[in-house]
């Protein structure tokens, strides 16, 4: 019977529709990413979030730098766009101040999102401008074939690092809460259940929300870091704890000592559309409402 | 509630005009990031959208300005900004992704003298061959010059239209003087004017293609949030809009990028002629340096000189067809253009040798005075005479 | 190391029993499933799909939970589970 | 052409508000008296201190070359704006200056003085000396009508600021009647 | 007696010689900025404490971006350059590391710094790179004529924010130290002592330092928010405190309460270079020194 | 210590050996930012700057490489970039400072298939005329064209003499199949290689103007620290360094930066022809559409065609003699590249009609094959045949 | 001109190492054989999973254009990659297949086969599969000689590992060798 | 209000006695040195330098503590203060 059982199972007959198949552009799949990558994962994650916020998904949009991880734009099946290298959150912003219906979700790489594209990712968060960011920190850059990126590690290999990286890398909830972003969550690829929380918190929520996800890159970063997959994920599971409203300023930097993840910040702080509308468009607020 | 279209008459800069024009034209987006000569088209803009319904933002810088109008304009709102050279250098990227992504929106550049900072506060005509060769790859857009303040007004509702009717970025090449000169803007009744509105996504929302062109080569477009649920990246791509990583998708899509420009030219490359029937030399020009030309001609008839004046309303894509015309029949083309020489390039390679072609240009920081033009017409009708 | 193949949130979630499905030309054999299945549902195959990897073998089917960790864990959306309605008593004893 | 034209060029420093001084003398043109009229500002990077000029061109027909070759009226509220531009003056040249910024000097033309600064320093308002300015050259040189010049003052400064404006207004536009009264009555009695 | 002393001390007959005339380009005095521009004081601070470090002035530069602030290059009797709005980080960076002898000097606006050149800021911060930022922080963008900046005060009122900002600040000293800066102070042009003191600590240190410097623009941003200079001195006088030492964290981002002032940050952590030569240049690292 | 100069027979790529001719050429300064298919060129660097004393920083985004290496050029330093069209986009505006700031350096664009994202892994020739207009303002510079691993090895020293020559940055335009192609590159040995360092400032510190001309018009050049007391800016500046904003100073500004280059183009615009003497078609190319010109040439002369090929080593300064000295004698002139037509424009202007010119030519994504050249030989020579 | 010219063309999905098995065999034709040689790689944005193919060129004199129009040798490692490329084989094509990742179908040529995979899975280093399909390219189709790979080898793979990949050079050329010989045996059977 | 003439930080600097020296034609009469003087040495004046600006008078030159407040404020590098030779104890009491 086990066996009849798992015969059904594995032929695509009668079971195959994911739960997620909806939300996917299922003719595009399988994806781009490599075996054991942990952007798959944290793009699921973060689908779930988007579906148990109860959000109308017409009016959801999300919008993906380049990487591989800037990827996950041409995989979801909502209105989705692909932009420039870095550029992903001011396009976001262009579109949000336009429609304010939409509920705007950047996903997108470390390098995408903080070397390049840094100071888009202050200045959002400085204006508390209405958008769920979801970084997939995979300690480089992927899509190029490994290089250092602004999160690897002090001391880390990498192409342009070989015999290590001479830098530190951000402390990327740190600088969200420094620049003033008033939603600031860190998760792993592991923490499945937790980061679809935050995500789903972060869509029902107005102002600036960052979630850093920390996911492999077995094959670039993994590979000259020894780093099989499962060895990643097992540091994610040993060397992590978890502290909600830990103080920002005190999660250590990457380095010695465990990772601190969790849920930091949680701030209720008017976000820049609301303030615009409260202060410019005074005919467009809603009357006695704030 | 400000009136929409600011009908009457106004004695206003360019960059005024601009601004109002753009909110005639149905602007309701604006991300900008300041610069000497155009910072008054976003200060205006910051005063007048909110009042409209529409939304102003200062961007951290021009890239991020460049970025926020594309994604408005997915969103569905007509969307602009303006910059001069420095801030256009670091737009060239993303104009890029508005190409290739068939974009409708509108960028001003308020030219000044450069390279680099140069002189911020003094005009000049040096980002001509930019504005069509800046961002890397093939592309193909549209660039138009007023040189005027009322011409500012107009050409930059035709900029919106030929944005959203051809689904691509338009280029609104202006300069400081112009931007800054005050004159005299008649600004006609709402209905008067002529506003068109992009081709919207119909039908059934599961059998929508987002880049199958409609009419025109140009396919009509679904906003986020409209349910079309599109896919938009700025890499090569098919119809559907999903990325295909072929040189026979490369070229099927770019073929049709440039076709749609190409096939309309007749609605797109506006030009003005003045006294081209009897003239000998013909000055070929745009912008403020028309106004130079206008003075200059009107010189040169007086002292018997047969010159006319051929102005680019449209520098891009090049009116190629109102030159090629001309050059089987004049002595000389003369162009005239604040810069070392960029449009003239153009003239030459169309007058492909029947007429010697003359350039009355400096690199910026003052107009081209008309002596300049009324001299370099003498010069050109000397026999032999070479610039 | 026990530890290593509980489910970091096992805590938290309601356990049932669960069927658990594989779509298997999906899979790209990371084996992140194997490994952290709390109940050692799933193990390596040795045939290969069409890309030519080994998707999971689902060894002990009736052990399934229904935790999802699987579904969660997957890069390839490749396997997933779904509630097998039962007595909940069962259920409970399973998951001790 | 000259005939029907006018070049009107108004110098001084960086924040003296001589672009608005020209911006209110062109719109008067253009919107009041009706006439085709241009407005050229020039200025360097800093907002104050450096020199600044403001060019007006008033004209029948409309004004293709904005950029004043030879001035029928030159203003200066800067020793560094007259001297750069004193060369440029024709015979018949309109010259007026501040005449406690301003020491003119070496030109053959009659010049036009007016204490504007001092003015409106004595009304308490000294960053209405452009304004001061403009109603001593509409007086003097009447490039627009006095009409035109206040309405274009009225609709030129900010909200709650017009009474204020036209009477620093009249001030220059009175002083400048008066010089020319002083004048006349001068030139009588050399006649 | 008195009256005679004050003619000779006002007239340019023998005393005209400032203490600072050897580090000023005097041909190009007076510079071009407003009267009661707070950057002149600024920058007359950083050249005392340029003077009062000791450094070898042969082989010390400075680098300014585009701005008012940024026309001190200009002023400055060293090796100087004036570079594009936003880029004197990266060009400093370019310059220090060709020629590590160099002692480089970066001195810049708000806008330049925060506004478009916000990301060199932060990674060069996290780079622990050798440098020394000066930002002349006036609120605003003076040199376009008085724009909002990312360091305006909410619902402060520029020309882009006619009604009011309805964004918030950058709180500059925790930005930078979140980001990873090594030396943080912070003053306003009335503690020109301790300006100085700051600047001459930052010269003789190795890694990132970052000064800010609250500086009034009575042109462009005084007009518009009835701040004369002297009341916005005398803000400075009766609205700060000064706690050396205090947490960044603890930096009440500028709107109520005093604005802090002080030395927040001074960490000793192996800079850029000297990293970069441990791991990749040990023939150029002096032998057994760190 | 790794050999300066790796003397030897190499089975390498165009990247790799761009690299080691940069480190011949004594670059000691290489700022970059990954990017395909540039990102080898950064990656041999980071292995092996340091070995030879040098530095190199993966910096932040493109902006700040070309920022970074300016910098270390001031600083006395030869310094080098390498990125593709995306980050050459980004670095326009500050190419303009390097331009205008007369600082030497180095860009490579390994250039792929645009516009935008495009087509990252695959090839094409589109950004020539960004190369030469991709920042505003007028300016004057030098690009390079390697059509082998070999070419691409000497081509970067050749790069880094002329920049140092005529304080000019200079940029090599390659493109992805010679960037990832591997094939032999013979070394020689460091003695065997021209290098040429800049002029540096000499003479009474305090005299010394960092703008006024020496030799060839170009300024000696005093580094930050050795004493000079230097201002640079990227205003408009008169020869102490110092901003003048005025049209006058303009003129004379940029008439030198023009004058420099313009007066030695015997020495900078190098060209190679093939089989010109006979030709009646000649084949306008560079890069790596010479190999396939030189694969068509040789198919097309077995069928009987008089096919010559000029390769443009040097593309910009546009080797206008060398075009204008063939267009009285040829039947056609068919430009070989891969765009849609970018130097053929040029090629086109300076037959003036002499000549019919053509392209072979598409938007990208693979090479254009020598099947199309030879097809476009034969269209060419049908009587009246325009392509 | 293809008589003194070889087109070799090796297909498979990113992370099989296709590109340096391509490198190899170029390198050892240009620096162990004294030939003319180019590598063409060719991949998606992807670094594992995509199609990726490595084109050499291997010949007498100078190559200029580096694509192979027809390869005279295709070697493939993926039936996708098989398939993409099966229609570009000549006649006397010698096709090359990893047989457990390949079943070749439709094409009239010979096809010679080798469990590279497998064999290097036995050798626990499945990543040196693509070295062991370079020695059975190198037996079976002779572009290069034995010694020039050989050294190729040692010069391209990481230090340290010289030896494994020699070992597995060699295991795929003693078994392109055998399958020849077999072949042979067969042909003169059959004759 | 006493505290608004008083440097920040006159506790911790020397006094001694000091000549102040104005370069008029610097000066862009902001008054900041005017008003900062904790001494209050300088005053406004009525006379124009070559710009028009009205530069500090020095009213009360011997009240000059020497404590480089103006030279310190002052945006323009237009006034400094260089030391007297005199006794010191005159000084403290000055200062006092
Ligand atoms: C302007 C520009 N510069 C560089 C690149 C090349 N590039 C593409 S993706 C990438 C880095 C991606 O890193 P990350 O954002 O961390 O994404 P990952 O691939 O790691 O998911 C780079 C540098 C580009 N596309 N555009
Ligand atoms: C790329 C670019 N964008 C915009 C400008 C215009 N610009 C010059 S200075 C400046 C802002 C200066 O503000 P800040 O750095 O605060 O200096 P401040 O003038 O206030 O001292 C701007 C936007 C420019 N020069 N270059
Ligand atoms: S390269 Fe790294 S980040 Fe990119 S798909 Fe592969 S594993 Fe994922
Ligand atoms: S649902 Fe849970 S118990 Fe069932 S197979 Fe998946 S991981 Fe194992
Ligand atoms: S986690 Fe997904 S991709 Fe990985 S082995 Fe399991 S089913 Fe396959
Ligand atoms: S505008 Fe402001 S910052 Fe600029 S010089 Fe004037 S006062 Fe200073
Ligand atoms: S040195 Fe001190 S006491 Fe003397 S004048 Fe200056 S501020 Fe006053
Ligand atoms: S502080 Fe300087 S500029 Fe201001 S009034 Fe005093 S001397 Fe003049
Ligand atoms: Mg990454
Ligand atoms: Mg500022």
């Amino acid at each position: 019977m086990a066996q009849t059982a798992k015969k059904q199972d594995q032929t695509t007959g009668g079971f195959e529709h994911h739960p997620l198949d909806d939300l996917l552009r299922t003719d595009r799949i399988p994806h781009i990413w490599c075996p054991g990558c942990g952007i798959g994962p944290t793009f699921s994650a973060t689908l779930r979030g988007i579906l148990a916020s109860g959000v109308d998904l017409g009016s959801t949009v999300m919008v993906s730098g380049i990487g591989c991880s800037g990827r996950a734009a041409g995989y979801v099946k909502l209105d989705s766009y692909h932009t420039t290298h870095g550029r992903a959150i001011p396009f976001a912003t262009g579109m949000k101040l336009a429609n304010p219906k939409l509920n705007v979700v950047v996903f997108s790489g470390d390098g995408d999102l903080f070397a390049i594209g840094g100071n888009h990712f202050i200045h959002a968060a400085r204006r508390n401008m209405d958008l769920t960011v979801i970084c997939v920190n995979n300690l480089n850059y992927g899509m190029t074939g490994g290089q250092a990126a602004a999160t690897t590690p002090h001391m880390a290999k990498t192409t342009t690092t070989p015999k290590g990286n001479p830098e530190r890398p951000f402390n990327l909830p740190l600088l969200a809460f420094a620049a003033g972003a008033t939603f600031v969550a860190r998760w792993t690829v592991l923490h499945g259940r937790d980061l679809m929380e935050s995500v789903q918190a972060a869509m029902t929520r107005r102002g600036f929300s960052f979630i850093e996800v920390l996911a492999p890159c077995p094959i670039n970063y993994g590979r000259r870091n020894k780093e099989l997959p499962l060895v990643t994920l097992r540091n994610y599971q040993v060397n992590t704890i978890i502290k909600n409203e830990a103080s920002p300023a005190e999660l250590a930097a990457s380095g010695s000592g465990p990772i601190v993840l969790g849920r930091f910040v949680d701030e209720n702080r008017e976000s820049f559309l609301s303030q615009y509308d409260k202060t410019y468009r005074p005919q467009l607020a809603p009357a006695g409402k704030e | 509630m400000p009136p929409v279209v600011l009908t009457g008459e106004h004695y206003m800069t360019g960059d005024e005009a601009i601004a109002e024009g753009a909110i005639a034209a149905g602007c309701r987006f604006f991300g900008g990031y300041p610069i000497t000569p155009a910072t008054e088209v976003a200060e205006r803009m910051a005063h007048r959208l909110p009042g409209v319904g529409g939304v102003f933002i200062q961007m951290e810088d021009e890239i991020a300005a460049m970025a926020s109008i594309i994604g408005a304009s997915c969103a569905g709102v007509k969307a602009m900004t303006s910059t001069s050279g420095p801030g256009f250098s670091l737009m060239m990227e993303n104009l890029g992704l508005a190409a290739i992504t068939e974009t409708p929106c509108v960028v001003v550049n308020v030219q000044r003298a450069g390279p680099s900072t140069g002189l911020p506060t003094q005009g000049a005509q040096g980002d001509m061959m930019q504005a069509r060769w800046g961002s890397h790859g093939d592309y193909s857009l549209i660039a138009l010059a007023p040189s005027t303040a009322q011409e500012a007004f107009h050409e930059t509702i035709r900029a919106f239209n030929l944005a959203e009717k051809y689904r691509v970025p338009v280029l609104v090449m202006t300069d400081e003087v112009v931007g800054h000169m005050s004159e005299r803007v008649v600004i006609p009744e709402a209905s008067k004017l002529n506003v068109i509105e992009r081709v919207k996504a119909r039908g059934r929302k599961d059998r929508y293609r987002p880049f199958e062109p409609g009419e025109n080569g140009v396919p009509p477009m679904a906003a986020a949030g409209e349910g079309y649920c599109v896919h938009v990246t700025g890499l090569t791509h098919d119809e559907r809009g999903y990325p295909v990583m072929t040189a026979e998708c490369q070229e099927s899509m770019q073929t049709r990028l440039f076709a749609k420009i190409e096939r309309n030219l007749d609605d797109i490359a506006l030009t003005r002629g003045f006294f081209l029937d009897d003239a000998e030399i013909v000055l070929v020009s745009y912008g403020v340096s028309v106004r130079t030309c206008r003075a200059a001609m009107e010189e040169a008839r007086a002292l018997g000189y047969k010159v006319g004046l051929l102005q680019l309303l449209t520098v891009w894509p090049f009116p190629e067809e109102a030159v090629r015309a001309l050059a089987g029949r004049v002595k000389a083309f003369i162009t005239v253009e604040i810069n070392l020489g960029q449009i003239s390039l153009e003239v030459e390679r169309l007058a492909a040798g029947l007429a010697p072609c003359f350039l009355a240009g400096h690199c910026g920081g003052t107009l081209i005075s008309p002596d300049a033009v009324v001299e370099a017409v003498k010069r050109a009708l000397k026999p032999g005479g070479k610039q | 190391m026990n530890y290593w193949r509980v489910p970091l949130d096992a805590e938290v979630i309601p356990l049932t029993r669960g069927q658990v499905h594989v779509v298997e030309d999906r899979c790209k054999g990371c084996g992140y499933c194997i490994a952290y299945c709390p109940k050692k549902v799933l193990a390596p195959s040795e045939h290969y799909n069409k890309k030519g990897y080994h998707p999971p073998l689902v060894a002990k089917p009736a052990d399934c939970v229904n935790c999802h960790y699987c579904e969660s864990i997957c890069p390839e959306f490749a396997i997933f589970s779904v509630e097998i309605p039962c007595s909940p008593d069962a259920d409970r004893k399973d998951a001790a | 052409m000259s005939g029907s034209k006018k070049e009107i060029l108004v110098t001084g420093f960086g924040g003296q508000g001589i672009v608005l001084l020209g911006k209110i003398l062109g719109a008067a043109a253009a919107l009041g008296d009706h006439k085709e009229s241009t407005l050229i500002q020039a200025y360097g990077p800093e907002s104050r201190g450096g020199a600044c000029s403001a060019q007006v061109m008033i004209g029948d027909g409309v004004i293709h070359y904005p950029y004043v070759r030879r001035p029928d009226v030159l203003a200066a509220m800067s020793q560094a704006g007259f001297e750069k531009y004193i060369d440029l003056a024709k015979d018949d040249t309109v010259l007026l200056v501040d005449q406690d910024l301003v020491k003119p000097k070496g030109q053959a033309q009659e010049v036009f003085a007016v204490p504007a600064t001092r003015l409106a320093e004595e009304m308490g308002k000294k960053m209405m000396a452009n304004i001061i300015m403009l109603g001593f050259i509409v007086a003097v040189s009447r490039v627009v009508t006095n009409e035109a010049a206040r309405s274009a003052v009225t609709s030129s400064v900010p909200k709650g600021t017009e009474d204020a404006n036209l009477a620093a207004y009249d001030k220059g536009h009175d002083f400048g009647l008066a010089v020319l009264k002083g004048r006349e009555k001068k030139m009588a009695a050399q006649g």
